[in-house]
C-alpha cells in the first residue's frame, strides 16, 4: 500500500538505474518537523551533498558494477518509536545497507533489532553508550569531545580566573560535558562556583539565570548548546556586566553565534571549536563553497561530519566489494577512512575505535580582539 | 478481529507490523482516555504522563532493579494505578475545562519530573536496553511476530473489559454523570467515587499502554510525558468516535495510517496534516465511528419509529446496547 | 405592523412550526395560546432572527425580515423578552439593563431616562441593581429580563412566557406592567400559558397546537369559546 | 417526627435567603411551600436535599441528623427532589434516565461489571423492571423511547417525576412541578401527586399556582424573605393577611 | 538584596510577556469557551512577521509591530471563521483537536516559509542601563512599559465602551447578546482580532530578548495556560496578576530554589492552588 513512497531524488535517475546500473539506498530517519527540524535538516543536507556528488562523480564501482546512491529521508519527530518505525520501514521498501540518525532515542530504538535485520546506524550522537553497548553495526560519527577539554581549561583559567559557572544547554550533551569538565577544572585547581543548566526548549528569558550565576562573580562561564541561543546568553551575560571567559561547549559554532551577537566583540576571551568555515583542513574550501551555493547558509559540523561520515560509507563498501553485507562494510570502516579522498577531508579522522567510534582531530579556536584565532590542541 | 489476527500472514510486511503493533498499544491507551472521557465527561490530559510513568516504572524495575519482567510489569500498572488514585482525589474535584487544564499541568509535572530527576530516570538521556517480555512458559516474545500477537491478545481482553462495563450498570452510571452530575448526586449515585473508578481505570489502561511501549521500543525518554502524546491519543479517539466502543480502533488505525502515508511530503507533512485533522473534527463532530453509528441508527430509526418502541416497552426485556449508544 | 405569511420552521428534518399566518397592528396586544411544546417560542425566535424560516414571509412595517440578523432586527425595533431569561449573569443588574439599551448606546441621556423608568416599574431591581444578575431568584430574573427588553425602547415587544415561575401578586402586577407599556405606545405579541389573565389584557388572539394556528379571534370570541376554557382557562 | 428543620439558615455572602425556619414535613401528606420570589423556598430544598450546606441549623430525618451528608447519602436514605428548571439526562431516552434512577439501590460494581456476574445480571433486571413501573405510573408508556430533549414541557415533568420514583424514595421534594404547564396538563400532574401520596410517598411541593395549591395541598408553609410568616392549612393560609399583602395580592387567581 | 530587586525585575519582565499572551487566552476563552491551543501559534507568527517586516522590508520596530498586530488579528479573525464558528455547537473537545491542527499547521507553515533555524530579531533598544548596581536593557524597560500599557487600555476599552461591553455580555450569554442587538459575529471575530493582535505585541516584545524560531509558541502557551486557569478561566483581572504571580514564582524560584525545578514550582504552585479552589483564584461566582 505504501509505494508511492518518498524518494529524495539525488541524482540517480530512473534511466541510468536500467542501463545495468545499481542503486544503493541509504536511509534517513530525523527530526525533520517540529522544534529540532533545523537540526534534522542539516545532518541531512550533509549526507544528501555527500551522495550527490559521488554520484556526479560517477558512483562507485563493486565488484565490477556501477552503483549510485539515493539517499531516502523520513521524519521521525525525534521520537524513538517513530524513527523505530521508519526504520523498519525502510528496511523493508527499500533495502538500506545504512540508516543515518541524529539522536540517541532513534538510535536505541534501532539497536533492537538492527543485528537480526543487518542495517547500519549511522548514529550522530555523541552519547558513548551507542557503541559501547556490544552492538556491532553502529557507526558512532562525532569524535569524542574528551580532547577539548584541557585546551579550553588551560586556557581560560591562565587567562581570566579559576572561578567557573557553569550554564549550558540543558541536553544530555550539555550534561555530560559539564561532567566532565568539572573533575577537569577542579583537577586544574580551579573551583565550579554554579553550576545548572538552560533548557532552551522551556526558557523564555535567560537573564534570571544569569544573574544567579554571576552573583557567585565567577571568571570564566561554561556556555553551550544551540549556537543562537548560546550567543543570547553569552550577549546577556556581557549586558548584565560579565567580563570574564566564555568557554563554548562544541556544539555551538562561533560563526553561527555572531549573527546573533552581530560581531565577535561580545565574544572576546572565549574559546571553542573552529568555526568549520574558519578550518583550514583540506576539504573545507570545496566543501563550503558547495554547501553554500546549494543551501544558501554556511555549513557547521552537523552537515560537514554527515557529509564525511556519508563518505567513509562509499569507501566503506567500495573496500568491501558488497553494498548489501553490512558486516562486510563494518569490517571495512577503516579501510574506509584510509581510502578517504584528501580533498574531502572536512574534518581529520584517522580512526575509528573497535567499538565503531570515529576518533577525529580536534581544531580548537578562541576569540580575541573581534578575531577567530586558531589555539594549539596539546 | 479476524482480520487483526491473519493480518501478518497478509502483509508479511514487517514494517507494517511494527506500525500496527504499536498502533494496538497506543489504541490500549486510548481506550484509556475513551472510558473517561467519554462516558464520564471528563477530559484528561495528563495521559502522556500516566503513560510515561507506566513506561518509567518497568523500564527502571528491569533496568535498575534487575527485576523480573513480568513482575516489574504487574508493578508497573500497580505504581501508575496508585499514583493515578492520588491524582484522581484532588484533580477530580474540579469540573470541565479546569478539570482538563488542571490535568494537564499534572502531566506537565510528570514530564518535568521525569525529565528533571536525572539521578533516577536519566533524564533526557533515556533509559536504554529495557528487556522484551520474558517468556511465558514455552512461549517466547523476542520476535516482532510474537510481540505482536502478546499486545493484540493484551489489547483485545482491555476492548472487552471495557465492552462489559460500557454495557453494564457501571457504564450506566458514568454516563449519568457525563449527562449531568448534579442530577446523578442528586439520585443517589456516589459521582466521586464513581469517577474516581473511571479515573484509576484510565489510568490503569495508560500505565499498561506505556509499559507495553516500553517493553516494545526498549528504550524510553522523557519526551513520551509530552503533552503532544496526550494529544496525540486524543486525537486518534476524537477522530475515531468518543464515546464509542470502536472508536479508538478507529482512529488510532486511521491517523496512524495517514501520519505514515504523509511520509512523502517530508518536512511539510504537518502543513497537510494539520488541515486534515481539523477538517476531519469539523465535518465529522462525532467521529469516523460515531457518525457510521448515528447513519446506522437513523436509517434503523426511520423504519421502525414508535411501533417498535412501543413493543419493546411492552416487552419485558430491553436491551442494553440501544441505550448505551447515544452521545 | 407585523405579518406572518406561510411560516414554517424546521429544527433539523423536525417541522416545528407549520405554515403559520399571523398578523399584528400597531398598538395592539396579541396573545398566541398553546400547550407547551405547541410552537410558540419558535416562532417568537424565528422573529427575532434566531431560527430562519425554511418557508414564507415575514414581514415588519412592510419589510422582510427573512435575511435579517438579529442584531439587525432589534434595531428595526423588535425585541424579545425570551423564554429561559438569557440575562448575562455575571454582570450587574445594572449593567444588564445598560446592555438592553444597547442599540441606543449613542443616546446616554435616554439611557438614564429609560432606566429610571425601568426602576419605577420594578423597585425590586433597583435595590438589586449592584448584584450580579445570577445571584436573583427566579422571579427577580424575569423581571430583570422585561426590563433589558423596555431598555431597547421597542416598538414591538415580544414576551414570551413573562409569568412563569411568578409569585401570583407579581403575575398580576407583571400583566398590569405590560398594559401599562402598551398604552405608553409598545405593541405586544405574547405568548402565555396563564391564558386568562392575557386574554384580559389582550385584544387578539391566535391558539396554536401542533405548531399550526388551530383558531384565531378577538379575545372576547376565545373568551366565549368553551374548547378555549377548557383547555386554556380551566374550570 | 418525619422530617424536620431546625433553626435552619443559609447566607449567600451578606444575604440571608433562609432565616432560621423551623419546619415538620408530614408523613403521607401533600405539604406545600409558597412565597413571593426570591423567598427562598429552592434554597430551602437544596439545603434539605444536601445540595449546599446550610449555615446553621439541622435537618432531621426520623431521628437522625442529615444535616451535613452529600447529597447521594440523603438521596439513599429516601428523599428525591426535582429541580426548577427541569434538570434531566438530555441526551438520554426517557427509560435510560429512569434506569439509572434506581442504581443507589444496586451494589454491583466494576468487578462485577468486567466478570458479567450473577449479581450484576439480577440488579439489571431490577433496575430495568422499576424504570417499566415508574413509567407506567407517571404515564410515559409513549415517550419511553424518546430523547429527553425532544420532549414537551409537561413530559419533561412527569419524566423527573419518574426519575425521583425510581430512587424509591420515602418523600419526594418538587420545586415548580406545574411551571410553564397548560391549565388542563396541570390538572394532570396534581392527580399524578395525589397518586403519589396514596400509594404512601410524602410529597413536599413548591408551586405558585394557587388554584392548585389550595385544592391540593394538605398543609402549607409561607416564607418571604427567608423567613416563615404562616404556616398551616389552605383555609388559614388563604385568609392570613400578611400572606395576602406580602404574597397573594387581591384576587388569588392563576 | 542587589540580586532580589534585580530578578524581581526580571520576574517583572517576563511576567508582563506572560500577562499579554494568557490575556489573549482568556479574552477568548471567556467569550467562545474555547481553550485556543493555537494562541502559541499567533505568538509565533507575530515575532515572525515582525521580523520580517524589519529585515526584509526595512521597517521600523514600531512599524513592524503594527504590521504585525494587524495581520496576526487577522489570522485570529480567519481561525475563527473557518474553524471555530462551525464548531460553535461541537463539544469543547472538538475546539480543543481543531485549535492543535491549526498549531501544527501554523508551526509547518512558519518552517516553510522561513526555515526551521533560529533567527534574531533586531531592536533599536539595544542599550544597557545600569542603575544602583542594578542592569537594565532599553527593552526590558519597554516590555514592561509596553506591556502595561496595553493592559490598562484593554481594561478601559472593556469596562468603559458599550463595544468592550458587547464582548463580556457574549461571554455570558450568546443569544443574550443577540437579543439586545449585539452582532455576535462580529464579536466574537473582534475578540480574536483582540487576541491575536495581544499575542504580536507579546513576542514582537520579547523576541528581541529571546530568538523567533518555529517552535517558540510552545514556550509561552503552556504557561499561559497554567496563569489563566490560576487567575480564573476568562477573568481578564486574573490573567495579568496571574502572570506576574508565574513571572516573579519563576526569577525568584530559580534564584532561592532550584533552577532545574523552578517550571515545577509554577505548575505546583497551581495544583495547590486549584486543589484548594477549584475554580481558579478570581472565578466569579453565579451563574
Ligand atoms: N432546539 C430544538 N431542537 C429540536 N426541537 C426543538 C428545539 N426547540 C424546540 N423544539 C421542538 O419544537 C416544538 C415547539 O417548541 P416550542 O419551544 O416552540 O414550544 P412552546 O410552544 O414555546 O412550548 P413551551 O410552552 O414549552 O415553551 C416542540 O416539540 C419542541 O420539542
Ligand atoms: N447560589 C446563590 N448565590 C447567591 N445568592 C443566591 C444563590 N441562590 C439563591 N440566592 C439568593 O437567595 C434568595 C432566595 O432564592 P431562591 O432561589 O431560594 O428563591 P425562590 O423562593 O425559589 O424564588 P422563585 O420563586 O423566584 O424561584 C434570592 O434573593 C437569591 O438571589
Ligand atoms: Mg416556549
Ligand atoms: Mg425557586
Amino acid at each position: 500500500a505504501c509505494n508511492n513512497s518518498e524518494k529524495t531524488d539525488t541524482g540517480g535517475t530512473d534511466a541510468e538505474a536500467q542501463s545495468g546500473e545499481g542503486t544503493i539506498n541509504i536511509g534517513y530517519t530525523g527530526p525533520l518537523s517540529g522544534s529540532a527540524a533545523f537540526y534534522g535538516e542539516r545532518t541531512l543536507n550533509g549526507v544528501q551533498m555527500a551522495a550527490e556528488e559521488i554520484n556526479n562523480a560517477g558512483g562507485v564501482e563493486v565488484n565490477g558494477k556501477k552503483y549510485k546512491f539515493n539517499v531516502v529521508s523520513l521524519d521521525d519527530k525525534y521520537l524513538p518509536n517513530e524513527a523505530g518505525a521508519n526504520a523498519k520501514r525502510l528496511m523493508q521498501e527499500n533495502k538500506t545497507p545504512i540508516i543515518f540518525t541524529p539522536h540517541s532515542g532513534g538510535v536505541a530504538a534501532m539497536q533492537v533489532f538492527n543485528q537480526q535485520e543487518k542495517f547500519i546506524i549511522g548514529a550522530y550522537t555523541s552519547e558513548p553508550k551507542v557503541t559501547e553497548g556490544g552492538n556491532k553495526l553502529t557507526v558512532r560519527i562525532p569524535p569524542r569531545y574528551d580532547g577539548y577539554l584541557e585546551p579550553f581549561t588551560n586556557y581560560t583559567m591562565e587567562k581570566f580566573g579559576k572561578k567557573i559557572a557553569f550554564l549550558p544547554t540543558a541536553s544530555q550533551y550539555g550534561k555530560d560535558w559539564a561532567e566532565k569538565l568539572q573533575p577537569h577544572w577542579e583537577k586544574a585547581g580551579g573551583e565550579v562556583v554554579y553550576n545548572s543548566s538552560i533548557d532552551f526548549a522551556k526558557d523564555t528569558d535567560f537573564f534570571t539565570i544569569i544573574t544567579n550565576a554571576l552573583k557567585e562573580k565567577p571568571d570564566v562561564l561554561f556556555i553551550g548548546g544551540p549556537s543562537e541561543p548560546t550567543a543570547k546568553v553569552a550577549k546577556q551575560a556581557r549586558e548584565l556586566g560579565f567580563k570574564g571567559g566564555f568557554i563554548v561547549m562544541d556544539q555551538a559554532k562561533f560563526d553561527e553565534m555572531k549573527k546573533v551577537t552581530g560581531s565577535y566583540d561580545v565574544l572576546n576571551g572565549s574559546i571553542g571549536v573552529m568555526p568549520l568555515v574558519d578550518s583550514d583542513s583540506p576539504g573545507i574550501p570545496e566543501f563550503v563553497k558547495n554547501y553554500r551555493a546549494k543551501y544558501n547558509e554556511d555549513p557547521g559540523s552537523e552537515a560537514g561530519l554527515n557529509y564525511i561520515a556519508m563518505y567513509v560509507f562509499a569507501e566503506a563498501i567500495k573496500a568491501a566489494g558488497s553494498v548489501d553485507d553490512p558486516e562486510k562494510i563494518m569490517e571495512h570502516m577503516q579501510d574506509g577512512l584510509d581510502n578517504l579522498p584528501e580533498d574531502k577531508h572536512v574534518y581529520v579522522i584517522p580512526k575509528i575505535d573497535q567499538n565503531g567510534g570515529f576518533e577525529g582531530e580536534l581544531i580548537v579556536a578562541a576569540i580575541e580582539d573581534g578575531k577567530v584565532v586558531p589555539i594549539k590542541a596539546d | 478481529m479476524l482480520f487483526a489476527i491473519v493480518f501478518p500472514f497478509v502483509t508479511q510486511n514487517d514494517y507494517f507490523i511494527h506500525v500496527m503493533t504499536l498502533s494496538f498499544i497506543w489504541m490500549i491507551g486510548v481506550y484509556g482516555l475513551n472510558l473517561l472521557a467519554g462516558y464520564t465527561g471528563y477530559l484528561s490530559l495528563a495521559h502522556a504522563g500516566f503513560f510515561a510513568v507506566g513506561a518509567y516504572s518497568l523500564g527502571l524495575l528491569t533496568v535498575k532493579a534487575q527485576m523480573n519482567f513480568w513482575t516489574a510489569f504487574v508493578l508497573a500498572l500497580m505504581i501508575t494505578s496508585i499514583l493515578g488514585f492520588l491524582v484522581g482525589l484532588i484533580a477530580l474535584r474540579t469540573k470541565e475545562h479546569f478539570f482538563a487544564i488542571y490535568t494537564l499541568c499534572v502531566g506537565y509535572i510528570l514530564y518535568l519530573v521525569i525529565d528533571k530527576w536525572d539521578s533516577l530516570t536519566e533524564g533526557v538521556r533515556g533509559l536504554i536496553g529495557i528487556p522484551a517480555p520474558a517468556n511465558i512458559g514455552p512461549i517466547s516474545f523476542e520476535t516482532p511476530l510474537s510481540q505482536y500477537y502478546l499486545v493484540l491478545v493484551i489489547l483485545l481482553v482491555v476492548i472487552l473489559i471495557v465492552y462489559r462495563i460500557v454495557h453494564s450498570l457501571t457504564g450506566r452510571t458514568y454516563i449519568a454523570i457525563r449527562n449531568s452530575e448534579d442530577l446523578a448526586q442528586t439520585i443517589g449515585i456516589s459521582t466521586m467515587k464513581n469517577k474516581l473508578e473511571a479515573f484509576v481505570l484510565s489510568t490503569f489502561f495508560a500505565g499498561l499502554s506505556g509499559a507495553l511501549y516500553a517493553s516494545f521500543i526498549r528504550f524510553i525518554g522523557p519526551d513520551i510525558g509530552n503533552i503532544v502524546i496526550t494529544f496525540d491519543l486524543l486525537t486518534y479517539l476524537l477522530i475515531g468516535g468518543i464515546g464509542t466502543l470502536s472508536g479508538p480502533i478507529v482512529g488510532t488505525v486511521l491517523v496512524v495510517w495517514i501520519s505514515q502515508q504523509l511520509q512523502f511530503l517530508q518536512d511539510y507533512r504537518m502543513l497537510i496534516f494539520g488541515p486534515i485533522l481539523t477538517l476531519l473534527v469539523i465535518f465529522y463532530p462525532r467521529g469516523i465511528a460515531g457518525s457510521i453509528a448515528g447513519w446506522n441508527a437513523r436509517r434503523a430509526e426511520k423504519k421502525l419509529a414508535q411501533a417498535q418502541l412501543d413493543e419493546r416497552f411492552s416487552q419485558r426485556a430491553i436491551t442494553a446496547e440501544n441505550q448505551v449508544k447515544e452521545g | 405592523m407585523l405579518k406572518l405569511q406561510d411560516v414554517s420552521v424546521k429544527y433539523r428534518s423536525f417541522t416545528a412550526v407549520h405554515n403559520v399566518d399571523l398578523e399584528v397592528h400597531p398598538g395592539q396586544i396579541v396573545v398566541l395560546l398553546g400547550a407547551n411544546g405547541a410552537g410558540k417560542s419558535t416562532i417568537f425566535k424565528t422573529i427575532s432572527g434566531l431560527n430562519k424560516a425554511s418557508t414564507g414571509i415575514i414581514e415588519f412595517e412592510g419589510e422582510s425580515l427573512n435575511k435579517r440578523s438579529p442584531d439587525k432586527i432589534v434595531q428595526s425595533g423588535i425585541v424579545q423578552c425570551a423564554e429561559g431569561r438569557k440575562l448575562f449573569p455575571s454582570m450587574s443588574v445594572e449593567e444588564n439593563l445598560k446592555m438592553g439599551a444597547y442599540v441606543h448606546r449613542k443616546h446616554k441621556k435616554g439611557i438614564k431616562q429609560s432606566m429610571k423608568h425601568v426602576f419605577e416599574l420594578f423597585p425590586i431591581l433597583e435595590e438589586k441593581q449592584d448584584d450580579m444578575a445570577g445571584s436573583l431568584s427566579g422571579g427577580q430574573q424575569q423581571m430583570l429580563a422585561i426590563g433589558r427588553a423596555l431598555m431597547a425602547k421597542p416598538k414591538l415587544m415580544l414576551l414570551d412566557e413573562p409569568s412563569i415561575g411568578l409569585a401570583p401578586l407579581i403575575v398580576e402586577q407583571m400583566f398590569e406592567v405590560i398594559k401599562t407599556i402598551n398604552t405608553e405606545g409598545t405593541t405586544i405579541l405574547l405568548a402565555e400559558q396563564n391564558a386568562n389573565a392575557a386574554l384580559k389584557i389582550a385584544d387578539k388572539g391566535y391558539v396554536f397546537e401542533n405548531g399550526a394556528v388551530v383558531l384565531e379571534g378577538t379575545s372576547d370570541e376565545l373568551f366565549a369559546n368553551d374548547e378555549i376554557k377548557k383547555a386554556y382557562i380551566g374550570a | 417526627m418525619f422530617l424536620e428543620t431546625k433553626n435552619l439558615t443559609k447566607k449567600f455572602g451578606g444575604l440571608t435567603a433562609v432565616n432560621s425556619v423551623d419546619f415538620t414535613v408530614e408523613k403521607g401528606k401533600i405539604n406545600a411551600i409558597i412565597g413571593p420570589n426570591g423567598a427562598g423556598k429552592s434554597t430551602f430544598f437544596n439545603l434539605i436535599s444536601g445540595f449546599h450546606p446550610p449555615s446553621s441549623g439541622s435537618i432531621i430525618l426520623k431521628g437522625q441528623d442529615i444535616t451535613n451528608m452529600p447529597s447521594n447519602k440523603i438521596a439513599e436514605l429516601g428523599i428525591a427532589r426535582t429541580f426548577q428548571t427541569t434538570n434531566l439526562f438530555e441526551q438520554s431516552t426517557v427509560l435510560d434516565n429512569v434506569f439509572v434512577g434506581h442504581r443507589l439501590r444496586t451494589k454491583s460494581n466494576l468487578l462485577d461489571a468486567v466478570l458479567r456476574s450473577k449479581r450484576l445480571k439480577r440488579e439489571e433486571e431490577q433496575c430495568r423492571e422499576k424504570a417499566l413501573e415508574v413509567i407506567r405510573f407517571t404515564g410515559l408508556e409513549k415517550v419511553a423511547g424518546k430523547l429527553v430533549g425532544s420532549l414537551t414541557q409537561e413530559e419533561k415533568k412527569r419524566t423527573a417525576f419518574a426519575l425521583a420514583l425510581a430512587t424509591e424514595p420515602e418523600i419526594v421534594f418538587l420545586d415548580e412541578p406545574a411551571a410553564g404547564v397548560n391549565p388542563d396538563e396541570t390538572e394532570g400532574l396534581a392527580q399524578l401527586m395525589k397518586k403519589m401520596v396514596d400509594s404512601g410517598i410524602t410529597v413536599c411541593l413548591i408551586e405558585h399556582k394557587m388554584q392548585m395549591i389550595m385544592k391540593l395541598a394538605d398543609k402549607i408553609m409561607v416564607l418571604n424573605y427567608g423567613e416563615k410568616i404562616a404556616e398551616g392549612t389552605p383555609e388559614e393560609i388563604r385568609n392570613d393577611s400578611n400572606v395576602i399583602k406580602a404574597y397573594l395580592g387581591g384576587s388569588a387567581s392563576a | 538584596m542587589e540580586i532580589l530587586v534585580q530578578q524581581l525585575f526580571n520576574g517583572l519582565t517576563i511576567g508582563s510577556v506572560y500577562a499579554l499572551v494568557a490575556l489573549g487566552l482568556t479574552l477568548v476563552y471567556g467569550i467562545l469557551h474555547i481553550p485556543n491551543f493555537a494562541h502559541g501559534a499567533l505568538y509565533m507568527m507575530g515575532g515572525y512577521i515582525t521580523l520580517m517586516m524589519m529585515v526584509q522590508y526595512g521597517l521600523h520596530y514600531w512599524l513592524a509591530i503594527l504590521v504585525s498586530v494587524i495581520v496576526v488579528g487577522l489570522i485570529g479573525v480567519l481561525m475563527e471563521r473557518l474553524v471555530f464558528y462551525p464548531l460553535r455547537h461541537a463539544p469543547p473537545i472538538h475546539d480543543k483537536i481543531a485549535a492543535i491542527g491549526i498549531l501544527l499547521f501554523l508551526e509547518a507553515f512558519a518552517q516553510y516559509i522561513w526555515g526551521a533555524d533560529y533567527q534574531t530579531m533586531p531592536t533599536p533598544y539595544g542599550q544597557v542601563i545600569q542603575l544602583f548596581g542594578l542592569t537594565f536593557t532599553m527593552q526590558r524597560l519597554l516590555i514592561i512599559i509596553a506591556a502595561i500599557t496595553v493592559m490598562v487600555l484593554l481594561y478601559l476599552f472593556l469596562k468603559k465602551t458599550y463595544t468592550g461591553a458587547s464582548i463580556i455580555a457574549m461571554s455570558q450569554d450568546r443569544d443574550g447578546a443577540n437579543l439586545v442587538g449585539i452582532n455576535t459575529n462580529r464579536v466574537a471575530m473582534l475578540t480574536f482580532l483582540i487576541s491575536g493582535g495581544l499575542a504580536a505585541i507579546a513576542s514582537s516584545l520579547a523576541a528581541p530578548i529571546n530568538l523567533v524560531f518555529p517552535g517558540m509558541g510552545q514556550l509561552v502557551i503552556l504557561k499561559a495556560f497554567v496563569i489563566i486557569i490560576l487567575g480564573g478561566m476568562g477573568s481578564i483581572p486574573g490573567a495579568i496578576i496571574g502572570g506576574y504571580i508565574l513571572g516573579f514564582s519563576e526569577s525568584l524560584g530559580a534564584t532561592y530554589i532550584s533552577n532545574d525545578y523552578k517550571d515545577i514550582i509554577a505548575f505546583i504552585l497551581l495544583v495547590v492552588i486549584l486543589s484548594v479552589k477549584p475554580t481558579g483564584l478570581f472565578a466569579k461566582g453565579g451563574h
